[in-house]
Order: C-alpha cells, then structure tokens, then sequence
C-alpha cells in the first residue's frame, strides 16, 4: 500500500482509535492482539474497567519492568497493574460476567468477520484438530456489543471484511463494529456501513480491499 | 483435631492411581501447582486424565507429565501456545487424545460438579463446530447447548495461603481455576505458598472453605525471588 | 467518572415500574435492605413479583409492601414462619399468587440468571410434589429435573460497604441472597451501611464486582444500637 | 409413658447422644429445631465445623445475651458465635456445597421417617398450598449422611417411624439413622434395625410406638 496517497494507522493508532470510542463507565475485555494495546492508551480521564477472563476487573497498563508482580497477569499472559477499585475472583465468576451480559464491551481480533456479523478469529482451518478456543467463544456470544480491531487485509492482501467467513465461527452475528488499519465499519442489517476512512483513501480502494459490499454514510471522507 | 497439611509433597499425592482424572489448577504460570505436578511424575501414576486450561509449556510441570507419557487425554480450552512444544509433538504423533472446551464452559462445568449439577445450558458454541453433536435446545428464544458436569479423581490447586482446617486463600489472578477446581474433586490437594495459624484467615476473605481440601502441602513462592527477565519470558507463552 | 452513588432511597427507586420482578435481599432480618423495600412502597409501584427467601414478617418491610396490596406474585422458599401474619392473611384471601421453590434451588435459579445459564439440572424435589409436572431426566444414574434462570427487573441489596464504583462487601451472614441477587437484575440498587472511599476495599476481599451494581444509597446500620431484646425477638421468627 | 419404667430423653440429652456420634473432622448441617440444640453440646475436644445455609461454615453455640452480634445469625434465626478457622459465603456458594455432596451429615427433625429411609419434614397436608420448604429437600438429598432426630410418637401417641410416609415427602431413601428419644435407629435395606434403647425399655413396647416393624441387634438392650 506504500504506493497510495493515504497512511494505514499503526496497531498502536488503531488502539487509540478505539480508545475514544469507550465511554466512560463501561466494563470492557480486550482480546488478544491489538485489543490489548488498548490497555495502555486509556485516557485517565474515563472510568473504565477492563476486565480479563482469568478473573481481574479493573486491570490497568504494563507496569515498570522494575515493578512487576509477577502474580499478576492479564488474559493474553501479560504483566499488569491494578486501578482503584480493581477485585479478584475466580475462573467460574469471571465467566459468569461474560456469559451473564454484565461486560458492557468485547474488542476481539479476527481472522475473518462477514457482513452478517459473524467473527472467525480461532482456528484457522476446518481440519485443525487442536486449535486454542480460550474464551473468544463466551466472550463473543455474552458482551453486550463486540467489536473486532484487526488489519483490513492479512499480509497477503486477502480481505478479512467478507461475505461468508471460511474458517470455523467463533460466533455468528455478534460483531457490531469493526476497527482496522483503514476504517471503521459498523455492521447493521448484515452490511458493512463505513463509518471513517483513513485520510486519502478512496472509497473505490476500500471496497477492493474488502470482501463484501460496503455501503458508506455521508460523514465517511473521500 | 483437623490438620490437613502433611510433611512432604510424595505424602500429598500417596494413592493416586492409575487411570485418575486430574484437575491442574493456574493460568499461564500464576497459580500454576509446578511442585505437586513434579509431584505426580514421580508417584507415577499413568494413563491420566488432565483437566486444564492450557496443555503445559516449556518443558517443566504439565509439559513434563506429558513428555513422561503418563498423559493419556487431556481437556482443555488454550492447549497450543507459543511454548506448547511437547503437547503439540505428542498430539501430531497421535498419542494424547484432546478434548477442546471454550474456557467458559470449562470453568462452568468445573463448578458444575463442585455444585452437585449434573448438567445445564449455555448460548456458548451455538453456530460453531464445537457445538457439532451436542444437543440444542431453545430457552426465551434463543438456542443454547447442554454442557455436563466435569468432575474429578483429584485437583492439583495452588493456594497463596492454607490453614490447618484447609480454609485457603489466592493471591491475585492466580486464583482462577484453583478456586473452582478445589471443589470439584475427591481428592483436593492443595500447595499452599504460606500456612496461616489456625483462626488467622479473616473469614470473610476466605475464598475456599476447608470442606472442599484434603490434603496441605507447604511450598514456598518462588516468583519474586526471579529476575524480571525469567516473569518476561514466561508473559510471552501467550495466552 | 463513575459514581453510583445517588443522594436519598427515591433516587435509587426512580423508574421502577408497574408489573417489575424484584428480588430481595436478605435472610431473616440479616442484610434485609428495609430502608430501600420501605423506599418501594413510597415509590408506588405496584403488581409486583417478589423473589425472596421468605415472604416478609411482622408488619414493617417486606410484610407492608404485601399489606399495601404491591405485590401480585411471590416466590420463595420459606413464606410462612413465625411472623408472617400479613403474608398468612393475603395467601388465604386468595390476594397473592406464590411460587414455592427449595432453597438450594432458588439460590441456583438466581445465580443461573446473573451467569448466562437459562436452565440446569438438579436432583433437589425428585420423588416429591414440587417435582410435579418438571422436566426429568436421567444423569449418571440418578435422576434430576430440570429448573430454569430466574432473573429479575430489580434487586434489592443490603451491603456493608460500597464504593463509588459499586464494589460491595457483605458483613458476616448478611451476605446470603444479597450476593446473587446483585448479579441478577437488570437494576441493582444497594443499600449500604458505609460507603468506601474508591480504592479503600480489598481486591481480595470484594464480593460483588461494580460491574453488577447500578445504585447504591447510604443506610447507615442500625442493628448494633437495638437492645438485646429487640435483637432477640426478631431471633424468634423461625427460618 | 409416665406408669412405664423407662425414662425418654430429653431433647437435650437427644442432642447430647447425637453429638457423641458426630465424628471429628466432620462437616455438619443442623435443621431446625432438636437438631439446632446439638450445636451447644459439641465437644471441645472434636474439630466439628457446623454449616449454616445462609453462609457460614464453622458456627458456634449461642453467644451470651450481652455478646449478641445482630449479623451473626444461623439459618434457624438464632443468633450464633463463630469458631476459628469459620468463613462467610453466599447462597448459592452455601447450596453448592449441600448439593455437592461436601457436608458429611445433615440432622434433620421429621414429621415422619418411613424404613425405606423416606422423610417426610415440610408438609403436614398434600392440600397445604403455602409449606415452607427452605433447604430440607437441598439437604436430604445432598449430604453424605441425612439423620433424622425426632421424638419417637408425636404429642398424641401417633407413630412417627412408619412404613409409608403419609405426609409429602421431602426425599425418598435417604435417611441412614434416626435419633428419638426412646432408641437409635438405623435404616438399612428399607429396614429399622435398634441399636440401643433407654434403659427399661422393652423390645415390645418400642415396637407398639413404631409404625413399621422393627428389628433389633443383639447388642441393643433388653
């Protein structure tokens, strides 16, 4: 993409993105991957209480290497610190808030999600018999809105925006609102609805990077 | 007079058999009972059944139970990570069989059969292979699948504290499965990072009541006396 | 910034409408919120269905939201005791439908619906007349019927202590149902005795997550400043 | 039973005999009423860790009247004492561990206990539209061990030991022993086998106030 006249955002830029768009208050997991970025550029200025499935709510940014706890670990196996107001609790509690509909929030990484909000974000192959489910699967079936933060396209240039995911479901019809490198895309009535644009990107550019039909609203730049 | 806490780990595992299926309490490598797993692979029980959330890294603890072959199946929800190399080598040479549960589903049955439910249902896997031959049923309009209890022979748990009585305490996120696993066995046994004076753990912090422990081994933390190199290289086993 | 925290018991009931679900806390007159049930009654709404332990006793609380004709529906485990002369009256009248429901299995009903689990199976009322007309259903050789979720639209919770972000700790056996019920409903409002500077409560010791709580209101406890007797009296409405 | 030559014991001299049986180590539910009492003769000498339905596992006997914490009550509403190494839970924690099988014994008061090892302890009157069932039926069928504790006769005389239950059950077969103030009763292959009896009590007197025949081990007296 280095040839166009536009700059993809950065994992970290991505983050922030997502960042803006918590609102104060709400209870949030953050997936694997760029989710997790999210951690770290949390304005202070909201009360967000993230949540990791090993059983923390209101886990806060990597700490000082010279301050690692190490009893304390988020759900990607990453060194945390704790905000006011953080508690403790087990495996079954913590699911029990997932599965329960209390997380306001879940932003998951994809290997593929499709205009009819299904995500694939767990296995890449339909012959893989020892793929690693952990918890995308309650996560996604039990938040309140999910969200997917991913790269627009895979390394190859393959879209990951489609019509009909290949790889095996994590869920289906669950995503809301996608975040990658290029846009932000809400899912509704099984179309993509582009939100935002990365500046000089075209609409042309966008659609042939993506697998299914976009649609944009008027605010969409470009 | 109740004590539950026995002189050394070969006590703390004495009779486990042949054919036991065996819970293994942490996440990643907090709450992880490495000294009991060591434990077992010199009690020598085979042809186990692991309960787990991950299947072992690196070549210690669970990766070693499994690398001594004494592993015959194991249910988890995480089993290939960026350490896994001996689960992953065993698997491919079809010698460990593997049953793949979503991490809320283990944790629920877990603490299914801790709770005397035999059985129940959850929206997780509706539309997904791993709901392929379970049965479906609708409740308020939505389908779910029916999930049964998964119980044990005996739970390996790490605890940051134990009394005599076999009330324990977690430290932090390594309380996670340890606390639903304590329940859920016939055979708790516990590795307890310090021992409290009976009637020292304040009653309304006790997170598992001593009814649900057996035995209590004493095994001093070690994570803070490791270099912060040694806690970065185990954050990178992803989750 | 979160503050759950709303200025008077109005504020915490504003909106409850007509026709709602609402649990109650408490066992017996431990960690029964009463200032928020006496709050209820000024708020207005009426056609009610009552999840509670017991159906209310003397003629204050629980019993006079009965008295004053709110409630339509209660479902308990215990309704007639020693003092439950309002609910005795009105059940006879043919004025209140109820739902008797085991104990162990209203705990697990309630705790279903805070988790995500719509239904479960459990052996409790087997071979009895509660299991009249219920699902049956063989598990591991022994029968079990089937129960589902019971949520609700409010709880009504008497803490210890919260915070702003509507962490709460329980005091001693005050924690029974309040705990549960918190995870349950749509609109959870407690009623704590203290409020807890943010921060100041143990992460180890925090028993319901602010993530369950949508109001808390100070009620500033009461029980140690009643004589002995009072205390007593109350000790003789029977579970 | 004031012209016979035999004395029934009171109900505290019940709990006292019950309590002698409780093992130690042992974990205890106590029902309401002569089964309550036994939480005030437990001897110091046995770590005996009494359960309460409503959240505590480890009570103790009742306080003295100037030592009564107005939070600290069992679940007969009694106020209670708490012994080293007790702790608090909710409900439905509390009910996990009656109906996971982790209390080694439950006592329970009956209307009716039949040789099949029925009770019958929440209903007088299948027409009773409003009985209040609490935890018995969690209890009866949850615990490892269900005794029942229980004058032998009701107040008129009326056998309460029977062939069938009459009165709603609250579990089928699952009483092991009963406790009355005239024998110790076990309940084995739908049988009533006495194993002692209060002194100058006959075999056939005892059998009169039994409605189920009785069967007796050598070692029970007279």
């Amino acid at each position: 993409m280095s040839s166009e006249a536009f700059t993809p955002l950065s994992r970290r830029e991505m983050a922030a993105r997502i960042a803006e768009d918590i609102h104060d208050g709400w209870y949030v997991n953050l997936g694997i991957g760029i989710p997790t970025l999210v951690a770290d550029v949390l304005p202070d200025s909201k009360d967000i209480f993230l949540h990791s499935e090993n059983g923390i709510l209101g886990f806060g940014p990597a700490p000082d290497p010279e301050h690692i706890d190490p009893w304390l670990i988020n759900a990607g196996k990453q060194h945390v610190t704790l905000r006011p107001g953080a508690s403790f609790f087990h495996h079954a509690d913590s699911f029990a808030m997932i599965r329960g509909g209390h997380l306001d929030l879940c932003i998951l990484g994809a290997f593929e999600v499709s205009s009819a909000g299904d995500i694939a974000n767990w296995s890449t192959s339909a012959h893989d018999a020892a793929p690693a489910v952990g918890g995308a699967m309650d996560l996604a079936v039990g938040s309140k809105r999910v969200w997917v933060a991913t790269e627009h396209t895979t390394r190859e240039g393959t879209p990951k925006l489609v019509e009909h995911c290949t790889y095996p479901l994590t869920a289906p019809g669950v995503v809301s609102r996608i975040y990658t490198n290029l846009a932000v895309i809400d899912v509704e009535d099984s179309r993509f609805i582009v939100r935002t644009m990365v500046p000089g990107l075209t609409r042309e550019k966008l659609q042939n990077l993506t697998g299914a039909k976009l649609y944009f609203m008027e605010s969409a730049n470009a | 007079m109740i004590n539950k806490q026995v002189r050394n780990v070969a006590e703390a595992l004495d009779g486990i058999r042949d054919g036991s299926v065996v819970m293994v309490g942490g996440f990643g490598s907090v709450g992880q009972p490495d000294a009991i797993i060591e434990g077992l692979i010199e009690q020598g029980a085979r042809d186990l059944t692991i309960i787990a959330n991950n299947a072992g890294a690196g070549r210690a603890g669970l990766a070693r139970l499994l690398d001594a072959g004494r592993v015959r199946r194991i249910i988890c929800s995480y089993p290939r990570s960026a350490g896994s190399v001996v689960f992953e080598s065993l698997f491919q040479a079809g010698k460990l069989e593997l049953e793949i549960v979503p991490q809320g589903t283990l944790a629920e049955r877990i603490r299914a059969a801790g709770a005397g439910i035999p059985a129940f249902y959850t929206p997780t896997t509706v539309g997904t292979v791993l709901a392929n031959g379970k049965e479906q049923r609708e409740f308020n309009g939505r389908v779910h699948v029916l999930e049964e209890a998964l119980p044990a022979d005996v739970a390996l748990v790490q605890a940051w504290s134990a009394d005599r009585f076999g009330n324990c305490i977690y430290r932090e996120s390594g309380r996670n499965f340890n606390a639903i696993m304590a329940t859920a066995a016939r055979l708790t046994v516990v590795q307890a990072c310090h021992i409290a004076e009976a009637g020292t753990l304040d009653p309304e912090a006790i997170v598992t009541p001593g009814l649900f422990v057996q035995r209590i081994v004493h095994v001093p933390d070690t994570s803070f006396s490791e270099n912060t190199e040694t806690s970065a290289d185990k954050g990178k086993q992803a989750a």
